[in-house]
């Protein structure tokens, strides 16, 4: 059933007791041409321009728990394409325009809000920082602008604009362009597209081995019993490392959690996203009311998919420093998640060296973004057998090679990044 | 235009805040400070500190040894801090670090690096507080010293007795940070700043 | 937040400490290959379960640890000194 | 206004004063003791606020924390504060709060209109429409009117004027909870030596102890609370902190607590924190958290006077109200008896007792009391719908099997569905869940090692085993306790199950039947979901938003995962929980950073002669954690004006700038020099007594990780400078090389950053400057470039001791001078006072900055940015042959000796014009986009010196392009300028100034 206004009102006069199944839930069969692994947005997307883009349908996509229950469900949902570096630049970049037509192209409203994305400078290093990036934008075709104090003062009145501020704000780069998008339903949305397609989703079946017979992918050993494939593509945010390890592969990735938190749900106060690096965090305002805040990592390798307290005092600290009036809101929920972060703070997407197998991951803070890109990207470079020249800066070999592609010039700790 | 480091009160006797004294804050002067390193297992490097300072460094983690002229604190198992207040042994610093080369140790001259306070009154522990440590007399012994965090800034403690005075040494350049905060966790209770007295 | 046993101080407060990542990486030979090195510098095993790492009491005693810790739960399954061997011990 | 619906006897309150508050703009009164809901409620004010989604008026359902609907806007200006539950609003005089949700009013909403579209809303809805037109704006205007339909309260428009602190606590036993269960727990720990803390919510210990008319020991609830409390508090090592909740539990037993020290009082004291929150360690932990009653769906479950069984009775007994004239119950298990014979007690007549249970299951103790009373029960029976408009008027009961349908006219309908136990803290420390069928409620599966549950969050719900229990999790910390009193005793009740019962059929098709009262979430929206597939409970939650809400479900979570398990055919278990996540109850934000907000932030860096430039009228800058001096403005300059005159006085005459940031890191030890040779890329063995030398550090990965001079101040003593920001990072690494890869080097550290103030002198004058104030002979010949000497300076104070280098980082002939920090001054107003015959000025950091670019020397974090390399900066040649260094083995990678690698070049702007801040290099202005950019301008200055804009960069093949003309862009500022490019020296390549 196509979702539209019209098919709205009329379920409604039935009191919606006849809407289908937004996607099957079936049996695994024994056999895919294609088997992604991780129900999350880049796992759904590969399997959805699969059989969009290159007519692959006997695809299954297995997730261990629910879909979009890992860091699709629960990011910031920031959506840009302000990066500095060309490769960075030109992926996230493709990403945004498919951002743009989206929820027509799924028939499932995604709500990207191009509401803006404003990265605060405290300094006149972060102006330089910031105004080389946004020229570097500029001059690759991607929207900047740079706005002075008192721009910003007006366009977001709770900033602490003032110069006794202990960061005082002295500019922003803003890319109108970027903003949020709802989470959850980037992966409904997929997921409802791709099982329209043919697709199967199998939820609950956790992937525990990857079988390779002579240097190539035979299928994956589950929870549900082997599934032979002939190509495995591992969408599995965070979990990179023991799939790949699966294979006998180790990744140049750790896995760290990173938390979030919202407010209680207010009415409208900002309508514009906000990024400060200097204390490390971000907010924006979600269409239920509620303030969506976040900044750094735990600070040490988890799997736990939850965190601490310091990080959440060191996120809320820098929330007040910038928007004091927030003081009285309040906490209304924490979580975290298991996030990929990669030696040069850059995504993995292509092939791995074992013969049939490729990935998608390492996202690092920032790959809900990325995720129709990174979907499209994955899905052609599993059908051609080759990189597409918008993925292929994003090699696995490109540590070997010195070709990194280190956005913060961290260099290889990976939680510095 | 930069308001001055030294926020309200610092070197300043007299009350501040609520009535009473939760708190007594006052500056601890440290004459001079010398950071010791060497290696415990070297039965000469031992007998050569002694020698020259007076004091058989601790051996055991976060103790203090006290003459009357300084303490000697452990602040690592390889490393400690002696502290002056006054006059002592802590004086031809060029000779005594050959001496100590000598036997495989090191010395640091760290006199100028940090600011001390004695903080003591009823409410010690609590103002404190704001540093991880356990600050109860069941968690932080007499003749103890720990190193933590205070608010984001390190520190380090001494309980020299059994009451409920510690000494608090930061480094210079966040001393004046640390002193807003100890005031403004103290008003609530009164803080009453006396007079500096040397490092005891 | 972790309590993390220091070998010295006593189980402190995760705040006081840095974390340093994996401890069961070998620094290659100097004269290892290059490809030894890029492992080295950049592949992890990254481990769900016990993970050898090393911490600093950086605001403590300023000493590196060598901690197992289940990175499911984060339960600290031991603490010991980075190494037992002091300067000059060699010798 | 009289308090119409206060009973004249009985409650914790104190009648003998009255507070006087305002809600929705009507004064009202009530007495110390109440809450805000309790006070409304006395004064016949129900209807509290409008729902979430459909703007549904809304009363108050709960007596506690668990409250879903009265949440209200408190105080005003920059005190307000929404979403408050006036549930847990201790009442003070001249509290102020209005509705939410509403406009122009309460009663007449605007917003309620989408009430009247429900059909059309049903849950994720948007996920179906707003696509259209296929502009990607378009929805940023669908979405700009649901945001403001959604939303609850208003943010505050002023800066929070309250203060708020931290504190850390350490205990043997922390008892979260101190009802019935948690004072057993804390009674029997105490005299045992062990150091306990024990929190609780509430105003007042007792949980629902308060007001009850139970008997412990013999003593009535209160009275065996106060006795408790007072033997606690007798006791130096027991803490107790009312009105603090525990909101998260962490690893290694942290517990969070938030203590809301000033909330409940008119007039707080001055220096007193508003709130406060508790980082308590606890070496064991008992949850005595009670448990929370949940409602139960039928249709127009949410009208005005509708409230939770439980809640009525906390009203009645607790604060002396009636909630309601005439009520009707409704239940499927005994507790509501409890309320039904405390309401009939107070005087509110009781229509019927509705319970879904057959007559020969009501056997409970309560049950037969009521039936002893009178009390008109009505078995096998269920409410069906609510009749009313803004409250409830009355409501149909029919039989649990169908059929006729009876009206019975009420003001109040008190609902009980069962009881979950509290054990979100415990589920977050990460203790297992089992469901209880008997119980229709998830419990706790068994303790864990350090934390238990206790009493009715341990579904003992009865008070003799909650007592009991608690007693028990009081001594399972303390080991065999000889001096423990004695369990407290109280009389068993016997109980009968209840019955799982979740919802009723509603009688009219599109009914709603609410499941979660804060997010508007109705058994159909569940219904709903499941048939489109989001069965997973998590799925579940995010599709309908159920226990999104600020009370995160804490009445309906369990209510709809059981309509799901019916829904699909599965058992509750199979279809389990969601995650509990911190925090318990939404806690305030100003309380996390407590006193580091605004600008203590982050700790501020102060050097030791901050007052000097300060009184200098320096302008400051952040430099890191630092406050370093930017310039010194005179009257009439800009700051940028003054470092133009800064730098060009450096040139012509001599200046000096405040090096004390720059990280000092001193090393002592036979092996220091093959420790520099191994994180150096240049050689340190051979490096004479006496002498500095510049050095680049690597990061493993062969990029440039820092750089400074190092001098050999004797045969194994040297003293490391590292550039500021990164001062803390290489003393770590240096630390970690040592104790980690190579403890068998001998060789001892210590950061001396804050031991030493450093000044710069620079300029050709600088000798004679110098010479004035120090013993020593700092000729060229006896103190040559890179020297380093030890000497006294003469200052007002006396001869100060000092550590002489000459070094040069403008260029100039220059020498930095350290002396101790407490001696800094000194020295510093000696130079001063040496120099004024010289022309001597003081510059700060951003004629630094141009003196540096002017030579051509880089910095970490400009031209050195995390990607290049010792080569890419021209100092390849440094890297030495004989030796390793860290960094080396991965140097030389394919594509870090590319030849199109970015390499250090200098430019220099044509046509008298201005470099563009933070430019672009293309070669061709006109390509279409992207337009590939051949480098990027990393510094750049006017330089006073050579009158014109300059800058470094990096430039692809830079070291080959020298003489091009290029384009630095910056499509930012809509500026482009020709460039030349050089070397990156544009003073004095030849360095005679610096060696003169
Ligand atoms: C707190 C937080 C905030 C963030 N904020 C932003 C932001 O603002 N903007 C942004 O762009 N990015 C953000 N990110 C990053 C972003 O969420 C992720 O990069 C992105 O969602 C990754 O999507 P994915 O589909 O690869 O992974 P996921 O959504 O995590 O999907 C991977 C799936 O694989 C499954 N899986 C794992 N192992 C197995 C197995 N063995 N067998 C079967 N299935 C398996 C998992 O259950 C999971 O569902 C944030 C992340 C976090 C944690
Ligand atoms: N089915 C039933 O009949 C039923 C159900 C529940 C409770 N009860 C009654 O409850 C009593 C059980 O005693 P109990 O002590 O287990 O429960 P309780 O409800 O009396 O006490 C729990 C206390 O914990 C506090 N609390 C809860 N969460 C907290 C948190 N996160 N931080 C701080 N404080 C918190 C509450 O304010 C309350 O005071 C008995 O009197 C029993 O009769 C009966
Ligand atoms: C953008 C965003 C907004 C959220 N808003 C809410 C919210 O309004 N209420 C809520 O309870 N949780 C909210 N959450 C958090 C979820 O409840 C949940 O904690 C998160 O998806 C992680 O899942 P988990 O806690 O089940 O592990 C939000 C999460 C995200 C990513
Ligand atoms: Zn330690």
């Amino acid at each position: 059933m196509k979702y539209s206004i019209f098919s709205l009102a009329r379920n409604a006069l039935s009191y919606h007791e006849r809407w289908p199944l937004a996607w099957r839930s079936p049996r695994a069969k024994s056999r895919y041409d294609v088997v992604i692994v991780g129900g999350g947005g880049h796992g759904l997307a590969t399997a959805y321009y699969l059989a969009k883009e290159h007519g692959i349908s006997n695809v299954a996509v297995l997730e261990k728990g629910y879909l979009g229950g890992g860091n699709t469900g629960r990011n910031t949902t920031i959506v840009r394409s302000n990066y500095h570096l060309d490769p960075n630049a030109h992926f996230y970049e493709m990403s945004l325009k498919l951002w743009e037509g989206l929820s027509r192209d799924l028939n499932f409203n995604v709500m990207y809000s191009a509401r803006g994305v404003l990265n605060l400078c405290h300094s006149p290093a972060d102006i330089d920082a910031a105004m080389r990036r946004g020229n570097a934008m500029r001059l690759n075709g991607i929207d900047a602008q740079f706005l002075s104090r008192d721009d910003i003062a007006r366009r977001i009145p709770n900033l602490d604009c003032s110069p006794q501020a202990r960061f005082p704000i002295q500019g922003g780069l803003l890319q109108p362009r970027g903003g949020t998008a709802r989470h959850d339903a980037v992966a409904w949305g997929y997921a409802r597209a791709a099982d329209a397609r043919g697709v199967d989703i199998i939820q609950q079946c956790e992937v525990t081995g990857i079988r390779v017979d002579n240097g190539a992918v035979a299928g994956v050993e589950t929870t549900q019993g082997f599934i032979a494939a002939g190509k495995i593509g591992l969408a599995v945010a965070g979990h990179s490392s023991r799939l790949a390890a699966m294979a006998g592969i180790r990744l140049p990735i750790e896995s760290h959690t990173l938390q979030a938190l919202v407010s209680d749900p207010v009415k409208p106060v900002l309508d514009t996203v906000v990024t400060s690096g200097a204390v490390h965090f971000y907010i924006s305002q979600s269409d239920k009311g509620e303030l969506v805040m976040g900044g750094d990592l735990d600070f040490c390798n988890s799997y736990a998919q939850r965190g601490n307290l310091p990080m959440i005092e060191h996120v809320i600290a820098a929330c007040l420093a910038l928007f004091p009036s927030f003081g009285r809101l309040k906490v209304m929920r924490t979580w975290g998640g298991v996030c990929d972060m990669s030696m040069d703070g850059s995504p993995i997407i292509g092939l791995l060296p074992v013969k049939g197998l490729s990935m998608t991951g390492g996202w690092c803070y920032g790959g809900f973004k990325a995720t129709p890109a990174s979907g499209w990207l994955h899905a052609y470079t599993i059908a051609r057998g080759e990189p597409h020249h918008l993925n292929a800066a994003f090699a696995l070999d490109r540590f070997e090679r010195g070709e990194v592609i280190d956005e913060k010039g961290a260099g290889p700790t990976p939680w510095a990044h | 235009m930069a308001e001055h480091p030294h926020a309200a009160g610092w070197k300043q006797p007299g009350k501040y805040g609520a009535t009473g004294s939760g708190i007594v804050l006052a500056e601890a002067t440290i004459a001079n400070a010398w950071n010791v390193q060497g290696n415990v297992t070297r039965p000469e490097f031992i007998a050569r500190a002694r020698e020259l300072f007076g004091v058989s460094l601790p051996v055991a983690p976060n103790t203090v040894a006290m003459t009357d002229a300084l303490s000697a604190l452990w602040i690592g198992p390889r490393s400690w801090l002696l502290v002056a207040g006054g006059e002592s042994p802590l004086v031809n610093f060029g000779a005594k670090r050959d001496a100590l080369n000598a036997v495989g140790g090191a010395l640091f001259d760290l006199g100028a690096s940090r600011v001390a306070w004695t903080v003591s009154g009823p409410h010690v522990a609590t103002v404190l507080a704001k540093c991880p440590l356990d600050f109860h007399v069941r968690g932080f012994a007499p003749g103890t010293c720990a190193q933590s965090l205070f608010g984001h800034v390190n520190a380090l403690w001494v309980r020299p007795q059994e009451d409920d005075a510690f000494q608090m040494l930061v480094a210079r350049s966040f001393a004046c940070d640390v002193w807003y905060a100890l005031m403004e966790s103290g008003a609530q209770y009164g803080v009453e700043v006396t007079l500096p007295a040397p490092y005891r | 937040m972790l309590l993390i046993p220091c070998p010295w101080c006593g189980a402190r407060a995760q705040i006081e400490f840095t974390y340093g990542g994996d401890a069961t990486l070998q620094r290659p030979a100097v004269d290892a290959t290059e490809t030894d090195w890029v492992q080295y510098v950049f592949l992890r095993d990254n481990p769900a379960g016990a993970h050898q790492e090393l911490w600093q009491h950086s605001a403590g005693c300023r000493q590196w640890l060598r901690v197992s810790r289940d990175t499911r739960t984060h339960e600290i399954l031991e603490s010991a000194p980075a190494v037992e061997a002091s300067p000059g011990d060699a010798r | 206004m009289t308090q119409r619906f206060r009973m004249s006897a009985g409650g914790a309150i104190d009648r003998s004063r009255r507070l006087a508050f305002e809600f929705d703009g009507m004064p009202y009164q009530g007495h110390p003791g109440d809450t805000l809901a309790s006070a409304l409620l006395a004064n016949g004010v129900r209807f509290v606020g409008r729902s979430f989604k459909y703007h549904r008026p809304r009363g108050i359902f709960a007596a506690g924390s668990e409250e879903p609907n009265a949440l209200v806007q408190l105080a005003r200006g920059a005190r307000t504060e929404p979403n408050v539950r006036a549930t847990t609003t201790e009442l003070y005089d001249g509290l102020i709060a209005a509705s939410q949700n509403r406009w122009p009013s309460l009663a007449f909403d605007v917003g309620a209109a989408s009430g009247m579209l429900s059909r059309l809303l049903p849950a994720g809805f948007y996920y179906k429409t707003f696509m259209w037109p296929a502009m990607s704006t378009a929805w940023l205007k669908y979405e700009r009117v649901i945001r403001a339909a959604a939303g609850m309260g208003r943010a505050p428009g002023e800066p929070d004027p309250d203060r708020y602190e931290h504190q850390y606590a350490h205990c043997d036993l922390l008892v979260v909870g101190g009802g019935a269960a948690g004072l057993a727990a804390a009674r029997a720990a105490a005299d045992s030596g062990l150091r306990i803390i024990l929190c609780d919510e509430g105003a007042r210990v007792g949980g629902t102890l308060v007001g009850d008319d139970v008997s412990i020991d013999g003593l009535l609830g209160s009275e065996w609370i106060d006795a408790t409390v007072r033997i606690l508090s007798a006791n130096p090592d027991v803490v107790l902190l009312p009105r603090t909740t525990a909101f998260g539990s962490y690893d290694g037993n942290m517990l969070a607590l938030i203590e809301r020290v000033t909330d409940h009082l008119a007039a707080p004291p001055p220096y007193v924190p508003r709130q406060r929150l508790w980082k308590v360690r606890a070496r064991r932990v008992v949850f005595a958290t009670g448990a929370h009653e949940r409602g139960i769906a039928y249709q127009d479950n949410d009208l005005p006077g509708t409230m939770l069984a439980g809640a009525a009775r906390t009203y009645v007994q607790r604060y002396a109200v009636r909630p309601g004239s005439r009520a009707v119950v409704f239940t499927n298990n005994d507790s509501a008896y409890a309320a039904a014979l405390a309401l009939n007690a107070a005087g509110v007549a009781l229509a019927a007792i509705v319970d879904a249970r057959g007559q020969g299951e009501i056997t409970g103790t309560l049950a037969r009391r009521a039936r002893d009373a009178g009390l008109p029960i009505v078995a096998h029976a269920v409410i069906c719908c609510g009749h009313g408009r803004k409250r409830v008027s009355a409501v149909d009961i029919a039989p649990i099997a169908g059929g006729g349908r009876r009206r019975v006219d009420c003001d109040l309908v008190c609902v009980s569905g069962g009881w979950n136990p509290a054990l979100h803290l415990f589920s977050q420390a990460r203790g297992a869940l089992r469901y209880d069928d008997t119980l229709t409620a998830f419990v706790p599966r068994s303790p864990l090692s350090h934390v238990v549950a206790a009493g009715a969050a341990n579904g003992r719900f009865g008070l003799a085993e909650a007592l009991a229990d608690g007693h028990a999790a009081g001594l399972g910390a303390t080991g065999p306790n000889l001096s423990a009193a004695a369990p407290p005793h109280a009389e068993m009740e016997v109980g009968a199950a209840p019955l799982a019962l979740w919802s009723v059929p509603a009688p009219r098709r599109g009914g709603k039947r609410f499941v979660d009262l804060q997010d508007d979430v109705t058994a159909e929206d569940i219904a709903l979901a499941a048939r489109e597939g989001y069965t997973s409970v998590e799925h579940l939650k995010r599709y309908t938003t159920l226990g999104m809400g600020p009370d995160q479900g804490k009445t309906s979570n369990m209510l709809g995962l059981a309509l799901l398990a019916q829904a699909t055919d599965r058992s509750i278990v199979q279809v389990g929980t969601t995650t509990f996540r911190p925090p318990y109850t939404p806690v305030t934000l100003g309380a996390f950073p407590g006193d580091e907000r605004g600008a203590h932030v982050e700790p501020t860096r102060y050097l030791a002669m901050h007052d000097w430039h300060a009184e200098q009228g320096a302008s400051f800058v952040n430099a890191g954690l630092w406050k370093r001096p930017y310039s010194y403005p005179r009257v009439g300059e800009t700051p940028e004006q003054a470092a133009n005159r800064e730098a060009k006085n450096v040139r012509a005459n001599v200046g000096m700038v405040d090096v004390s940031t720059l990280g000092k890191i001193e090393l002592q030890g036979r092996d220091v020099a093959e420790l520099l040779n191994r994180v150096y890329i240049n050689r340190w063995d051979t490096l004479p007594v006496g002498r500095c030398r510049y050095g680049v550090m690597l990061r493993e990965d062969g990029i440039v990780l820092d750089d400074g001079t190092t001098s050999r101040l004797d045969a194994n003593h040297y003293l490391m400078t590292t550039t500021t920001v990164n001062a803390v990072k290489v003393m770590q690494h240096l630390e970690r090389l040592l104790q980690v890869d190579w403890p068998e080097l001998e060789v001892y550290i210590a950061s001396v950053t804050e031991q030493w103030t450093a000044a710069a002198l620079a300029g050709p004058r600088a000798r004679q400057v110098l010479q004035a104030v120090v013993d020593i002979d700092v000729s060229n010949e006896d103190f040559p470039f890179l020297a380093f000497g030890e000497c006294q300076v003469r200052t007002a104070q006396g001869a100060i001791p000092a550590r002489l280098f000459r070094m040069s980082y403008s260029g100039e002939l220059a020498y930095e001078i350290h002396v101790p920090a407490d001696l800094g001054r000194a020295m510093w107003e000696a130079l001063i006072a040496a120099g004024e015959d010289f022309g001597l000025m003081p510059y700060g950091t951003e004629a630094m900055s141009t003196l540096r670019i002017e030579k051509g020397h880089v910095v970490v974090g400009a031209e050195a940015d995390g990607r290049t390399t010792a080569d890419d900066l021209g100092m390849g040649k440094l890297v030495s042959a004989a030796k390793w260094c860290i960094g080396k083995p991965l140097m030389n990678r394919p594509a870090l000796t590319a030849v199109d690698r970015w390499q250090l070049v200098g430019l220099t702007a044509l046509d008298g014009a201005v470099m563009p801040r933070a430019a672009k290099i293309v070669a061709d202005l006109d390509r279409a986009l992207p337009n590939p950019m051949l480098g990027h301008v990393t510094s750049w200055c006017w330089s006073p010196n050579l009158e014109s804009w300059i800058a470094l960069a990096l430039l692809a093949g830079g070291r080959t392009r020298h003489g091009e003309i290029l384009w630095a862009v910056s499509p930012l500022a809509d500026a482009k300028v020709r460039v030349r490019v050089g070397p990156p020296c544009f003073i004095d390549p030849e360095g005679e100034r610096l060696r003169g």
